[in-house]
Formats: C-alpha cells, structure tokens, sequence
C-alpha cells in the first residue's frame, strides 16, 4: 500500500466490506471473539496496516491503520485489531524489536506488577486486553535500570477468564519467567490511550448517527421524536460532544503521524472522548427509549464499548493529572497550546 | 415557592425505627447465613420467592392493608422503613415488588369484594406476584396509542388479543393488570375507552417471551394474548375509566425508595474503602444528594397517606432520583481505579458494572424525564 | 412571643412589611448595609426573635428566626440577621456568654488564625460577615487548651474595606489583645453553614418564581416563554434543584429546633444548597435573558448572593469531605439515615 | 457522523507560529511596563484606545483585508493566532473588537468603495470603533420582530427611529451599523422587508444611555434615535436584505477564539498555582476541553478561509465553548477555597470574582444557546 487519501478510502470501504459479511458479534453473555473476522481481516492484509513491509506488516500510513480501527469500532468488530496497529505493532517496532506475523494477534496490557530480569519477564498483568486471545503481549516492566517494553510469546498460557462491559476479553496473565524482547518503553501507555480514544470518537459518531436516525424514524404522539423541542436539545448536545472530541483525537492522530512526541495530545485527548461517554451514550439511551436498552438493538454493542473503553489505558482522571501537571506553571498558555 | 411543590415534614415514627431495626437485624443474619448476596437494582433483577416469603412470615409486604385481607394496618412510615432498608441492603425484592407496591394497593381500591379476599392475603404472604401491562411494541410513552383490544363475548366475558412488552419478571409472575382498549379508539377523545383487566398469567392463549437487556439478563417480557378468554368480572374498577386509573397509578409509583436507592449498593461498597479527599469530597456529595431526595420521597410517602396527590413533587423525585441513581456510577469511577466487570474479583468492580449496564433503565421505568418534565411544567403552572 | 405556625406567619408579614417600606438595597456597587433597615427591624424586635427574652431577645421559637432570616435573604435585605439569629447569638448563649444588646449588629468570622490568652483575642480574622457594621464578633480561636468561642466588642475597630459579589461587606480585623468573653465552641461552623443555607434555600425558591413568572409574562416569536419545550425543560430542573434543597435544609432545621446534633446535617444542607446554586442561577440568568444581566433587574440581588452564600462558611467540597468522612467505613447505610 | 458536522484540519502555518511569538513577546513587554492588567472577559470590557492603536500600528488588526483598504494581506490563521493570544493575556482589546471581527468585514463585503476608502484604514489603525444595532428591548432572540424603521425622505436620506440595546461600548465608538425595518412588517414574510444602515454615532438625534450590568459595570448600551437623519448613500449591501445578511454575520461571529478564551485568564491564574491531585485533575479536565473547542474553533476559521460556511459547527462551538467558559469558574471554586472577591488580595480571588460575575453573559451573547440548538438541530436534518 502506498499511502494517501484515496488509499484510505479504499481500506475503509474493505472493512466494511468485511465486516458486512458477518453477523456482528453478540458477546454478550457469551463471552467470545470473532475468529473467523480476524481471519478474514488478517486474508486481507488489514491486521498489518500501517506497520511497514519490510518489517512483515502490509504497508500504508498510520492515516490508514486508524481508519481501519475506527471502521471496526463502528463496527464492534470483537477483535484485536486497535491494539496491533496502533499500539503495540508499533511500540514493538520503535522499541526496535522484531514484530510477531501479523496474522497472529498481539496485544497490550498496562496494569499489574511485572518485571524483567535476564531477558524473562515475570509477575502478573492484569486487565490485559484480549486475553485468552492473543498469541503475543507487550507489556511495561521494570527492569535493572528502569521502566522497559518486553514483547512475549504467550504460546498456549492460561489467562483468567474475566471481559469488560461489552464482553470483550480482559483477563490475567501469571507469568514465571517467560523468554522476553526487550526494548525501550517509549510512548506505549500515550499509544494506547490515544487508541482508546479513537475508537471511542468513531463510537461515538455512529451512536449520534443512530441517534438521528433512530429519532427521524420513531413517532410518538403523532410526530417523529426528532419534531420535539427537547429531543432536540439533547440531540444538538451529542453533536456538540462528538464533534468536540472528534476534532481532538483527530488532531492528536495528526501528531502522531508527524512523529512527535504524543503523550500530552494523547492525555488530552482520552480525557475529553472519556468525559464525552456518559452524556453520549446516556442521551443515547434515553432517546432511544426502552427497545435500545435490549440485547436485540444494535445500540449497546457500541455503549458498552464506550462505558468500557473509557476506563481502560487510564480513565479521565489518571491522564487529567497528567495534562494537569504539564499545563501547571507560570506559562499555561504556552504550554497548553503546545500540546496540539 | 409555588405551592404545589411544597411538602409537609413527614410525623417522626418510633415504630419505624422500630421496625428498621428489625428488618436490619434480619438482613445482617440472612446475610451471614449466604441466603442472599447484595446486587444493584434488585428491585428489578432480584428474584427469590424463598425471601419474598420470608417477609411475607414477618409480616413486612402488604403492611399498610387492613387485615381482614391478609394486610397489618401499619403506618406509611413503617412500610417505607421496611422497602428502603431492603433496597439499601440489595436483598432479593423483585419478586413480590410490584404486587405490594402497586397491584395490591390497586386492588385495594378498585378490586371486587372476591377478588380482594382471594389475592390480596397471598401478596401479602410473599406468595403471589404481578406484572403491569401497560406499554407495547409501538406505544412507547405515548400510552394513549395502545392496541391490545377486550372484546366481550356472547358468555359476558373478555377476549383479550394484543402483546405488552416491558413486563417485569412476568415468568415468574401469577397475574398481570392489563391496559386494554375496550371500545375503538376515538381520535377526538385519545383517553377514552381504555380498562384494566385482572389476567390470570395461566390462561390458555398466553405467552411469554423474554427480553434480554444488554447484560443479557431476563428481567423483561413480551407478554402476547391470543384470544384469551378473561372471566367477566376480572374488569377491574369501572369499564372505560383505564386511562383515569392507570394516570393515579404513576403517581403512586414514582417517589418510592426505589428512585432513588437502585444503585446504593455500589455507594455502599465505595463507602467501605473511601478514604483519600477526593474520595471522601466524591461521597459526601452523592451522600447529600440521597438524603435531599430521601426527604423528598418520605415526605410525599406522608402526604399519599394523608390521602394528598402530590403528583408534582413525585414527577420531581422520579426526574431527579432516577438522574441520581445513574450519578452515583458515574461519579464514582471519576476517583476509582477499579475496572467495571462483572468477573470482578473486587466487590466495587462488580457493583460498578452492575449499575453501568443497567443504567438505561433507571431514568426509563415508569415515565420517561421527558413525559416527568412535562408534568412538573403543568404543576408550575406552564402549560 | 410565644411561638407555633401561627405566630411563624406573623413574624414572616411583619418582616415582609418592614421590607416593603424599603427599596431594595442596591449594593453593588456602592457597597453598604442597609442601616435604616436594621434600624427598623429592630424597633419591631425583629434583631432578637428566637433569643430568649431573659437574654436580651425577643423571644420566639428558632423556626421564627428562620422564618425572618429566610424573608430577609428572599428579599435581599442587607442586615446581618442570619449571622445574629441563627449562628453568632445562639452560639453565644450556648456558651454561657452574656448577649450583647440585640439591637446592636452581631456577627461571625470563622477564617484566619486567631489565639486567645488571659482573655485577649489576638490574630487576624478574615472574610468577616458584615466587617466595618457590626458591633460585636464571635470567631473560634485557638486557646490553651483547645478551640474556644471568643466573643468581643469591636468598638470602633477598622475592618479593611473588601465585600462579596454583592456588595456584602466582607473585610478582615486585625485583633491586637482585645478582651474577649471565651467559651465552648460548640457547633459555630455548622450553624453558620445551615444560617447559609436556609438563605440559599429561600433565594432559590424565589429566584425560581421569578423566573417561572418571567417565562409566563414574557413573548417571544409570538408564544410566552413558557410554551417551549426547552424553556420547560430548564424550570422543571430548576424546580427539581429547588424542592431538593429545600426539603434538606428544613429537615435539618428541624434537626436544631430538636436540639439535637446538627453537624453533619448542616454539611448536608450546605453541600446540597451549595451543588444548586450553579443550576438555578446560570438557568434563571439564561431564562431573563439580558434583561436578568442588568443592575436595574431585580435578579441579581439574590443570583450573586447565591454565588457567594454557596462559598462562604465552608464550600460543598469543605463540607462533602466531613460528610464523607462521616459516612465512610463499614455501615454507610446507618451512618446515612442517621444524619436527617 | 452527519457531514454538516465534518471539518478538514486547518493547514499548518508557520507564518501563524511566527506572528504568534511576536504577539507573545509585545504583551509580555506591555505587561512589565504596566500598560495593561490581565482581565477576565476583555473584549467585552477592556477598553483602551491606546493599547487599540498599538496594535494597528503592530500591522495586528484588519490582518486578512486587502491592503488597498489599509489591510495586510494575511492569513485567517495568522490572524487567529494574533487574536487569541490577546484573549488569553488578558488584553484590553474591547475598543476595536467589534470593528475588526465583524464590522470591518460586513463593509469589505457590501460596502460602497468610498465607504470602505474612509472607514477601513481608520479601523485597522486601531483608531475606528463599531458597535452592532441587532437587538431591541422587545425583541430579544427574535429579531424579525424588531421595530426600529428607517423612512427615505424627500431627500433621499434615511429618517431612522427607534432604540437598539446591548450595544457594546457604544460610548466609546464611531459608527453603528444598524438593523431596521424599510418596509412595513408583513406577517406572511417575517424576514422581509429589513436593511442594513451605517450610522455615525455622533449625527444629531441619537442618544446614548447606559445599560449596567450586575457588577455594576458600564460596557453596554441602549442607544435611541430619535428622527436621526441618516445619508442616503449610508444603506449597507441590498435595502430588503437585512436579514440575509445579519444572518451570514451571526454564522461569522460565533465560532471564534473569544467564544471559548473570555474565562481563560482565570484558568491561568488557577494554573500558575494547581498542585494537589484535585486541582491537576481539574486543570487537565479543562484543558482538555479547551483544547478540543480550540481545534474545531480553528478548523471553522479555516473553513471561513476557504469561502465555506460551516454555520452548524459554528452554533456547537458557540454553545459548547461559552457552556465552558462558564464551567471555568465553577469548576475551579470547588477545589480551591478562594473566596471570590474584587477586593481579594489574590488573584485569583479577583479572577474567580471577574469570571462569576460575567457569566451570565457568555452563553447570552451571540444568540441564546437555545437558538443555537435549533440550528444544530436543523443540521442535523430534525427540522
């Protein structure tokens, strides 16, 4: 893939090509992943955009990996596909160690205590993403000299069988020594907010979108709810929500592909799409009145999501002191418009 | 202030705190023995006839009807004591909670001398449970709209066909008080020609579908009628006065503990640990928040048994109390760090997830803040 | 005066009738207190209701004072009578000191650091309700063996020259040995937050009958306020706040007339009356329209009194974190119910 | 998401980065010279013709205009960057505000030539001021109901009668431009029959009276004309298109820096001191907001550039950004124990004062935020 606009286009429009072949994932209550999504997907290159050639990935810019996360977020495609290509795909290549086939799914976890000595990593990752799933995990580890990056092979190790809101995989891992890469850590907790921030902006977009439709299409004493003053109101505040953290995660996806230091934009930008979740998606459900709060009604499949993603890679709080201690100071203004 | 937001104090009820502790020292050794385990929304979602019975025993359902149905003839007050230390407890209440709070009241008042004395001491004992079939597929707020027809037959009884949706824990219940449209809609008077009827959940020509809710549970149903044939005399009130009834019914339900203690279980189980200022200032805020919405509630509690409507207030407690109820998850995540699961191995992950998945539903039941806003508009003198 | 409801009414109208025969006080920004109005009130011994006749008072029941002091903060009356009715006479009186003449304003300062020794108040005391008006002070003040009630008369002692958002003198004494009355503190910070919040409470209830009266009187694209949706929507909020802190701050009012502890109880009124503010004001100010923004509209009298009351006597967050503390630990439920 | 709400990044611009470094550098030399005190809300209440003049000579305002017209030719992103610093110093830029943003425009666009030969030098030397003549005492948010008229006399002059309000510092400018009935209203065309006229402030018959707002301060204006002979020749773009035109000018006005930066010297106040965990989480919670509002600020000013008009963006932002300019304040009063105060001794006790006792008027200017959300609304395809 060579990269631009038009690319971008096109990978958008095999995602969802993809993605329309499959019945979308109830996994709720059962607990599962898409096997047969992430085989399609992985057919067709798309679990190495963005990750270069020569490295094993398919090529392209980071423009495309995110349009394929943030298609699959709109999707709630059940796989693991934010976390290859936009976290640890390329932590694992900037720390200089050597990324695992691309059709295998690699994961990330920030939580737990690990460490490394002697090339083995050992301790407990918690709240992993996608374990049980993934063949290979990034995680941070203390090392002899400070915090390092160490990409394992989990091979066939058991993880704890736990899932977030909507589901999807969040267990643990106990490791006793496993062979480890390991690199420097880099920006990998700012890769993973910021992934976390994407799909929650794509979410996000889709849920008002259904919103609108759904608020078009339902009468109610006589007249479509969109006709109501104050379903209005509420629709115009959803607006105003996503196109704020649209704009944002957007903007930090911008400096990201420039190849500048991404922590603050990433903080910013998790903060403001986490803070978003709870009026989206309850202005959502209220709209949406008693049938979007059924198993049947695609809406939960993204307000799941979103009442999850927002916690995971840090929620508003822990990444609000970050940006908080960078603005802090005699200089805010400068700082605060250095950051995107 | 307009005056029809304005409520008396409640009278102070020694009884009441009385019969708390009671129910306290109850649930702390149902607790100990594992009979139950604490849960958000169990009003909802915490069906256990083994408990409804056990309360039933002690005599803490129907506590405010006379006795020769079963009832204790005991105060407002000692029955709001009793519901707001189960639903702060997260007990198992959802089995029996509609037929005590609503159907037995309503049959109370409109029901036949037979039908008192045939379900009102069941209820009363823990034993009988009901559904409200009041909204359909296509009616949503808008209860004016609804299709499900009664027709009388040659016999003098009704042929009910139709479905109603929404209706709680209707599998594991013995009747539903059903909505029906007895004469054609009229497009000049939109309230007129609707009934209740008293429905046996065992008739021939019923069935129950499930609705599972986003976490997957079964709380709700589709209840469909296919020509089922209902007794004459299981009309309850006067025929064509539904809408009238059912409009009372609302009122009665909306300001109850249960607007706003859904999710106190989670604010219990972050009250264990909260310890650092940002903790503290989290809880302290939602602490004052409940305890202006618990006055509220018990103040309308004393004023229903006053034999007062305060309709307004009680659109106010359900609008803010529910809004509440939804608040307190969110707030609380904002200075946690606990991921919300339902695996959690932490109590407070789990509470978390709990609230998070069933919040929809809060700020839905019973109205919603839209149709709640409209009301106090009218009480405000607006519209 | 002898108390019960009906004299409650009584005193109410005699309040609203001395109120009447003022214009309103407009503060800002001259800043000053309103002496004539003082003058008058306490010609009808109304600077005494709910102090003991023995003491100096005028007798009466405390639902009385809060029945004057409540009128008065409704009409924006600049007098220091919830600092004398309901926190520094009471105060003063529960600590065995001897009342000084109702007559003469009474007020209360608990910010600053103050010490008391051989009975000489030393220190500076800060944010001062009605400095440079009244006669005499009640602080807490550190003493040798703990916190102690200071009662002092000021004089003509200058107080610097500093008010609240409307007008409200707020300055600061520089105490140097002044003899002082000492006594048990008692519960002076609760009753100075609970005198705050019963004039949060009736601020906001009439702020909310303004603007309901407003959106009934005022047209707009050809249809009262009142019949939008929107507008609807923003009062029924109003209301909601409205009714909420009212409840509150009258079961813990209740709470004092029964002589029983009020700490907690008045952290909750003052935490909820405070968390209203924001609400009922920004909504009351978006309902006027401009016309609520200017001086010559009554409004503002009680919106920026509201904005400070909420600050003064300890914040929602000052207050939330004893609530907290209080209902922190293994039984909040007990703990909870057992407040109000 | 609806492409009415889509907007393309802004190009980056090093000229923008350059200009904004040389504005930095101005105001860091004015501060310490003591021309000017950081304030809340100043480009509604620092008026300061002096510091107004410096920066006409600094080339600083009427950037973007051709240089025939005393212009300078500059990006829409240079004059961005220009404009916001000056708000988020603090900066006494009321004078010329409303001139350079709005009226210097709106004469660039339907201007005579000789209008613009004499007025848009004047206005770009920091040395002409402007108000706006929208809003009527009874007119409010509706302004197809205003009743200011202007008849055409023997002359071919404009015989004006009628009063605006919310004139901003009226007092201290040069001309209004005004809108006003030139046919009589007609009930079937609401938006007819409405001009633009360009009045000099100091023609016989005008008056000027002040509106304070609650602080007491005198920023606006009631300005009344009483058989004000206005030239023929003054009649701004199309007579009978006032409404069209006011309209485009509202989308212009809403979605800029001063929607979301009037508060912005008290968030930097609270900065220069945040450094417990509470008030750097408020701090980054902020910041994050600003941050957001200021990229979809600049992507529409960008979009304005490019000849667009992104008029729903344009409400979010307004309705959003003065929502958080608000928030500012009571954000920052819950975590730090400062009372607000004119007087305070601190500065951010002055700050937080400054801040409260403007707030009403940030969501209230520009269109009420209800109006706004028709819009959005209307863009979202409800309408």
């Amino acid at each position: 893939m060579s990269g631009g606009a038009d690319d971008t286009d096109l990978v958008v429009e095999t995602v969802r090509d993809v993605l329309a072949g499959h019945e979308r994932s109830t996994l709720t209550p059962e607990r599962r992943w898409d096997a047969e999504l992430w085989a399609e997907l992985a057919q067709a290159g798309l679990t190495g955009v963005g990750l270069p050639e020569e490295a094993g990935g398919s090529g392209g810019e980071l423009a495309d990996a995110v349009a394929v996360v943030g298609t699959l977020a709109a999707g709630a495609g059940a796989v693991p596909v934010a976390e290859q290509l936009l976290v640890a795909g390329p932590a694992v290549l900037a720390a200089g160690l050597t990324l695992p086939p691309v059709d295998q799914p690699l994961s990330v976890g920030v939580s737990g205590a690990l460490r490394v000595e002697d090339g083995r990593l050992s301790g407990t990752a918690t709240d992993v993403a996608w374990a049980g799933v993934v063949r290979h995990l990034v995680v941070p580890a203390a090392g002899p000299d400070g915090e390092v990056l160490a990409l394992v092979d989990l091979g066939d190790l058991a993880a704890s069988d736990a899932a977030n809101l909507a589901g999807e995989p969040r267990g643990s891992y106990v490791l006793d020594g496993v062979p480890a890469q390991v690199g420097p850590v880099g920006e990998l907790r700012a890769r993973y907010a910021l992934a976390r921030a994407v799909q929650l902006s794509a979410a996000a977009e889709t849920v008002l979108a259904w919103t609108v439709q759904y608020a078009g299409e339902r009468v109610q004493f006589g007249r479509p709810l969109a006709k109501f003053q104050g379903i209005q109101v509420q629709l115009a505040q959803m607006a105003g929500e996503v196109t704020a953290v649209s704009a944002l995660v957007d903007a930090a996806v911008q400096r990201l592909e420039r190849g500048e230091p991404v922590e603050l934009a990433a903080a910013a930008a998790k903060v403001r799409a986490g803070a978003a979740v709870d009026v989206v998606a309850r202005l959502a459900h209220q709209v949406h009145g008693a049938i979007g709060f059924t198993q049947e009604h695609r809406l939960h499949h993204l307000t799941t999501r979103m009442w999850s993603w927002r916690d995971e890679a840090g929620n508003e709080t822990t990444w609000a002191r970050v940006l908080g201690a960078a603005v802090a100071g005699d200089d805010p203004w400068p700082a605060l418009v250095g950051i995107v | 202030m307009p005056s029809t937001l304005t409520l008396a104090p409640a009278p102070p009820s020694e009884a009441a705190e009385r019969v708390r502790l009671e129910v306290r020292e109850f649930l702390a050794a149902e607790l100990a023995a594992g009979s139950f385990e604490t849960h958000v929304d169990t009003w909802l979602s915490g069906v256990d006839p083994a408990f409804s019975r056990k309360l039933g025993e002690r005599g803490w359902l129907g506590m405010t009807w006379p006795k020769q149905y079963g009832g204790h003839e005991r105060t407002a007050m000692e029955r709001y004591a009793v519901t707001e230390e189960l639903l702060a407890a997260g007990a198992p209440v959802a089995a029996h909670w509609i037929a005590d709070r609503q159907s037995g009241p309503n049959l109370l008042r409109y029901g036949t001398e037979a039908q008192r004395r045939e379900i009102l001491p069941r209820i009363a004992a823990g034993e009988c449970y009901f559904v409200i079939g009041m909204s359909e597929p296509d009616s949503g707020s808008d209860l004016a709209s609804i299709r499900t027809r009664a027709v009388r037959n040659g016999d003098g009884d009704w042929v009910v066909d139709g479905a109603k949706v929404w209706t709680s824990n209707a599998h594991h219940s013995h009747y539903a008080i059903v909505l029906v449209r007895t004469a054609p809609a009229d497009p000049t008077a939109r309230h007129a020609g609707m009934s209740q009827l008293l429905v046996d959940l065992s008739l021939p020509g019923i069935t129950i579908n499930p609705i599972r809710i986003l976490d997957g549970g079964h709380h709700f149903n589709e209840v469909v009628f296919d020509s089922v044939v209902v007794p004459g005399d299981m009309l309850l009130g006067e025929e064509g006065a539904g809408w009238h009834q059912v409009t009372a019914e609302l009122a009665f339900e909306r300001s109850g503990p249960e607007r706003i203690l859904s999710t106190f279980p989670l604010l219990a189980a972050f009250a264990r640990r909260a310890s650092s200022e940002a903790e503290l200032a989290t809880l302290g805020r939602l602490s004052a928040r409940l305890l202006a919405l618990r006055q509220l509630s018990i103040r309308i509690a004393a004023a229903l048994d006053r034999g007062e409507l305060p309709d307004i207030p009680a659109a106010l407690v359900k609008d803010v109390g529910t809004t509440f109820e939804a608040d307190v998850a969110e707030e609380i995540r904002r200075v946690v760090d606990v991921p919300a699961s339902l695996d959690s191995p932490d109590p407070l992950g789990r509470a978390l997830a709990e609230a998070q998945l069933h919040q929809p539903g809060y700020t839905l039941r019973g109205g919603t803040n839209e149709i709640l806003r409209g009301i106090v508009a009218r009480g405000l003198g607006l519209r």
